[in-house]
């Protein structure tokens, strides 16, 4: 936001205005891309997420409205807006219609803090992969106040299952994402994004290509996806499970507000896991001078949507988990594999010849990954042996 | 006016008094343990106000912050699993109505 | 997880290949675009049942015997039976509908009619706007004809044709057979298991050419036939829907004039004919069963069978369509009443209340009942 | 400045009195995020980002939630208290004594107000050096802390579960 105020004050015919209305035009600019390009991926990614899934199962995705289907967002949208609001009768009618608002309030919150380009951050913070995680407790707030306020006793108890599910992959998540933190030094993102310039056409010091890195990933994004109930996690609101989990009682535009909140936690998270793993925007050419930032902001939204398309490829691959292996998956083996990483990170960093470092924790993890998942599984059924018969 | 460390003081004393309050005369013991978190808070607020306005240069507040808050997370975690207990036994969670000094 | 979770990745390597597969060969994709596009439904999938005609819809099949409507399990169809300016009863229906909101499509219809004449269709597009009146199909909607029901059903319209063709000529042979020998009184009773299907247009043996307007054949006035073997061709032909008109001709002329072929007669309805005849003849020798003609009212086929044994009253007031619906035929249906063997009285289909009640009153009379 | 504190104190206030007086528990709690909310808004305006942050990430994620839990395990799902038991019996004991705390405490507050007042903070204090604090001269207070908090974790597991073992 800084770089906005000191590139309008440098401008000739605006740079004498007075200082609190650059300051505001300062704000609003990022305010602005804030709420009008992530809402504007949102509505597409549900497009597109609808017609890839289609695309797997051998269909169509929708195709009828617009050209390939291109306005179908919109018509949703429109759609949603356009239905009956139902409000239960015995509902508590101020926190029903509070909960899709703090629903979406969090989600757009997160996207202040993702780098878009280099200097290109909405607000600079310096402690902003905290602001992140204190933000994403926000959702579960929502979650519960949903839940809850239908006065119906399945969309509470969805609601309680989702929350114990976004608080108990809480933990793994940080940690996956402290692991960064202790390698770059600082909370903020934008130093994080910085840390992974350089090297062969600024691709090779990404954090995803060291193993500790790419493990995090694999965490930070399972913890990801479960924060934002998508696929492998998304029981709360599976059609078999409780209902519709906490949204059983919204129609309308609350329940469409829902669906916002919840995307742009997916999104935001996207953005998050860009920056932390994937050199948010790093990439070939992007330190030219002025085109530079551009090309960054280029870079950044590309590796956006590849992170998308996988979050989609995933949803429409696996299945989905039961509630006590839900648990179990992340008490039993993400929190140790992230304990394990962090402590393989501070190897790797005094390792001298970063080489032998790479091998070194590439084998810990790999080792470390083989023995948790094997202690986890569930026991493999030996062949029987029958002892009075051949 | 310009802000000064006793707006701050003096607004963290009303809601101690508050917090107080809610505890001394709330039946349900969840609202309690919720009326000395808002205790807790206000004096950490005022913590967090001295540093600002006089003690900036060093870190002792902000470390004993950092301690306070920990200590009071732990004690409403250790509360409400009392309280959790406690209702197991008495089925009911009415501060009143917990007499009986036997376990 | 699995070890080392290699399934999951498996699994996505099994749909990114759909994936993009999908682009490249478009008949993976299975997608019917259906207003415009439609899957034509497989043959023997039913949705609820039409009536066949073939060639016009006047020459519909159905000839209102009433057997689907009393066998259809939610009661879903009503029929009413046709009926010219006299009050005869003609065979076809007046009215025939079908309330598709009730219709379970059992397909019970199609096995129990005689006549091949209702078969299931599977146009599935039958929305309507209301809920009561509009879903009760009436008699035009229901009609549809033989080409279609080829159309939508090929190789069962072609076993239904090619067994209708054959009862046909089977039937053509017989006939041809009895007319040459003189000719027996008295109705035979056809022990036909099955009731013969009445074909498109039966070929007469009658040696002038007699015009067959559909389900119409004119006896000229030469034909070989005494009085009695009229009435009772008449009867019988009427009974398989054929009606039949007669050139009228003096009771007690029984030997063949010849007249100029093919005189056309005014379609004077053979049965006003053959009750003026019958009537004359009453004090004459009366043929065996006098009143078995379709044509005349229960009270005239009572009043012939006045002073008649009980088996004779009970057949007089049978319907005389030997439709074969109680299992005999009218005269086997009386004879059991008669001798007791049959209890229920309400086998007479076509015959309605109006045969059940005078049957119960002849019992009552005899002291039977 | 003086603007924002007025506003975000309202709002801190509001919320804890609403979390003191409301009838339905769940109201309650919903007023007493509000008030975290007001403090984490107090403690970004005394430029302490990392407090706010944590304000929010411990109060509002854990304590709240823990809370509701605790609402939800109390059997108490629709949140709804008999009018007769919002206030204990001699409810006006309570205030009268919070009030007399609050006159001491204002007493004593009023001789700072008019005190004069140096430059505030200069610039938001850095995690990295509090990090460094913590490991550094004050690591005894830290692992002490880190004890405390095993020790309570432990606590509260056994105190809620050990009722259930004993009962089967």
């Amino acid at each position: 936001m800084e770089a906005v105020y000191h590139f309008l004050r440098s401008l000739r015919w605006v740079g004498d205005w007075p200082q609190p209305v650059l300051w505001a035009l300062a704000f609003a600019v990022p305010i602005v891309f804030v709420v009008v390009v992530f809402p504007l991926i949102f509505a597409y990614t549900t497009l597109v997420e609808r017609k890839a899934l289609g695309r797997i199962q051998n269909r169509l995705g929708p195709n009828r409205v617009g050209r390939w289907g291109i306005l179908q967002p919109i018509a949703d949208g429109l759609k949603l807006l356009i239905k009956e609001d139902i409000v239960p009768a015995k509902a508590d009618r101020v926190v029903h219609t509070l909960a899709p608002v703090i629903a979406v309030i969090p989600s757009l919150m997160l996207f202040t803090v993702i780098p878009v380009g280099s200097g290109l951050i909405p607000v600079n913070l310096n402690i902003g992969l905290l602001f992140v995680f204190a933000i994403s407790t926000g959702s579960v707030l929502a979650l519960f106040m949903g839940g809850w306020a239908s006065r119906n006793k399945f969309s509470l108890l969805g609601a309680m299952r989702s929350v114990a599910q976004v608080v108990s992959y809480e933990v793994p998540m940080v940690l996956a994402a402290v692991v960064v933190v202790m390698a770059v030094g600082s909370l903020s993102t934008v130093d994080i994004a910085a840390a992974q310039a350089g090297g062969w056409a600024n691709v090779t010091n990404w954090f995803v290509f060291r193993p500790w890195g790419f493990v995090g990933l694999v965490l930070f994004l399972m913890g990801a996806m479960a924060e934002s109930a998508r696929t492998p996690f998304d029981l709360p609101e599976a059609e078999s499970e409780i209902i519709a989990g906490y949204h059983t009682e919204y129609s309308g535009f609350k329940f469409a507000l829902f669906q916002l909140g919840e995307y742009l936690a997916a999104i935001a998270m996207a953005g998050v896991t860009v920056t932390l793993f994937l050199g948010g925007y790093n990439g070939p050419g992007c330190e030219l001078p002025v085109v530079g930032k551009l090309i960054g902001m280029g870079w950044f939204f590309v590796k956006l949507f590849a992170m998308i398309a996988v979050i989609i490829w995933i949803r429409g691959t696996w299945p989905r988990i039961r509630v006590d292996q839900l648990m179990a998956f992340a008490w039993k083996l993400m929190l140790p594999m992230a304990i394990i990483n962090l402590i393989v990170a501070a190897l790797y960093h005094y390792i001298e010849p970063k080489l032998l470092a790479w091998v070194v924790s590439a084998g810990l993890l790999v080792l470390s990954w083989a023995t948790l998942s094997s202690l986890s599984a569930p026991p493999h059924l030996q062949k029987r042996t029958y002892r009075y018969w051949a | 006016m310009t802000l000064t460390l006793g707006h701050y003081l003096g607004m963290s004393a009303i809601l101690f008094a508050i917090g107080l309050a809610g505890a001394l005369t709330r039946r349900n013991a969840i609202n309690v343990l919720m009326s000395i978190e808002i205790m807790f808070n206000a004096g950490i607020l005022n913590l967090i106000a001295a540093w600002h306005f006089r003690y900036f240069e060093s870190l002792t507040p902000q470390l004993f912050a950092v301690f306070a808050v920990t200590i009071a997370a732990a004690e409403s975690a250790l509360g409400l699993a009392l309280v959790i207990a406690v209702y197991r036994h008495y089925r009911s969670v009415n501060v009143e109505e917990m007499t009986a000094l036997r376990g | 997880m699995g070890a080392f979770g290699t399934g999951l990745f498996k699994g996505m390597a099994v749909t990114a290949r759909n994936f993009i597969g999908s682009y490249f060969d478009r008949e993976r994709l299975v997608t019917v675009q259906y207003p415009e596009e439609r899957i034509q439904p497989p043959e023997n999938s039913r949705t609820f049942p039409f009536l066949v005609y073939d060639g016009t819809p006047e020459n519909m099949r159905c000839v209102a015997c009433k057997i689907c409507e009393t066998e259809c399990p939610p009661q879903c169809i009503y029929i009413v039976m046709d009926r010219d300016e006299k009050g005869k009863p003609l065979q076809r229906p007046k009215v025939f509908d079908i309330d598709i909101s009730v219709c379970m499509q059992c397909q019970i219809c199609v096995e129990v009619c005689p006549f091949d004449a209702i078969k299931m269709d599977n146009d599935y597009e039958k929305s309507q706007y209301g809920r009561f009146e509009e879903l009760v199909e009436h008699l035009p909607d229901l009609l549809k004809s033989n080409e279609y029901y080829h159309r939508i059903k090929p190789t069962e319209a072609a076993a239904v044709d090619a067994r209708l063709k054959a009862e046909a000529e089977k039937k053509a042979k017989k006939a041809a057979t009895t007319a040459k020998p003189a000719p027996k009184p008295a109705t035979t009773s056809q022990a036909a298991a099955k009731p013969p299907a009445p074909p498109a247009a039966q070929p007469k043996p009658a040696p002038a050419a007699s015009a067959v307007t559909a389900g119409k054949i004119v006896i000229p006035e030469d034909a070989p036939f005494s009085a009695e073997q009229r009435a009772w061709l008449a009867g019988f032909l009427s009974s398989i829907g054929v009606t039949t008109s007669v050139a009228s001709v003096p009771s007690t002329a029984p030997a063949p004039a010849t007249v100029p072929a093919a005189a056309e007669q005014a379609p004077v309805a053979a049965e006003t004919e053959t009750a003026a005849a019958t009537a004359e003849t009453t004090a004459a020798t009366p043929s065996d069963a006098p009143w078995h003609d379709p044509g005349l009212s229960m009270a005239q086929r009572m009043e012939l069978a006045k002073d008649r044994p009980l088996a004779d009253k009970l057949m007089a007031a049978m319907a005389q369509t030997d439709c074969h619906a109680c299992g005999y035929d009218c005269r086997g249906y009386a004879d059991a009443i008669a001798a007791g063997t049959e209890k229920d009285l309400t086998l007479c289909l076509p015959g309605e209340s109006e045969t059940a009640a005078m049957l119960e009153k002849i019992l009552k009379e005899a002291g039977r009942l | 400045m003086t603007t924002a504190f007025w506003i975000i104190t309202i709002v801190t206030l509001l919320g804890a009195l609403l979390a003191v007086t409301l009838r339905n528990l769940v109201h309650c709690v919903l007023s007493l995020i509000l008030f975290f909310l007001g403090i984490a808004g107090h403690y970004f305006l005394l430029r302490a980002d990392f407090f706010g942050t944590v304000q929010i990430l411990i109060y509002i994620g854990a304590v709240a939630v823990l809370i509701l839990f605790a609402i939800m395990l109390t059997r108490n799902v629709t949140g709804e208290e008999g009018p007769r038991e919002i206030l204990g019996m001699k409810w006006w004991s309570g205030a009268v004594i919070a009030a007399l705390v609050a006159g001491v405490l204002l007493h004593a507050v009023r001789r700072d107000a008019t005190a004069a007042v140096a430059s505030s903070a200069p610039k938001p204090l850095s995690v990295a050096d509090l990090g460094r604090a913590l490991v550094g001269d004050w690591v005894v207070p830290f692992e002490g802390m880190a004890v405390l908090l095993t020790a309570a974790l432990i606590g509260a597991v056994v105190i809620a579960l050990e009722e259930v073992q004993r009962r089967r």
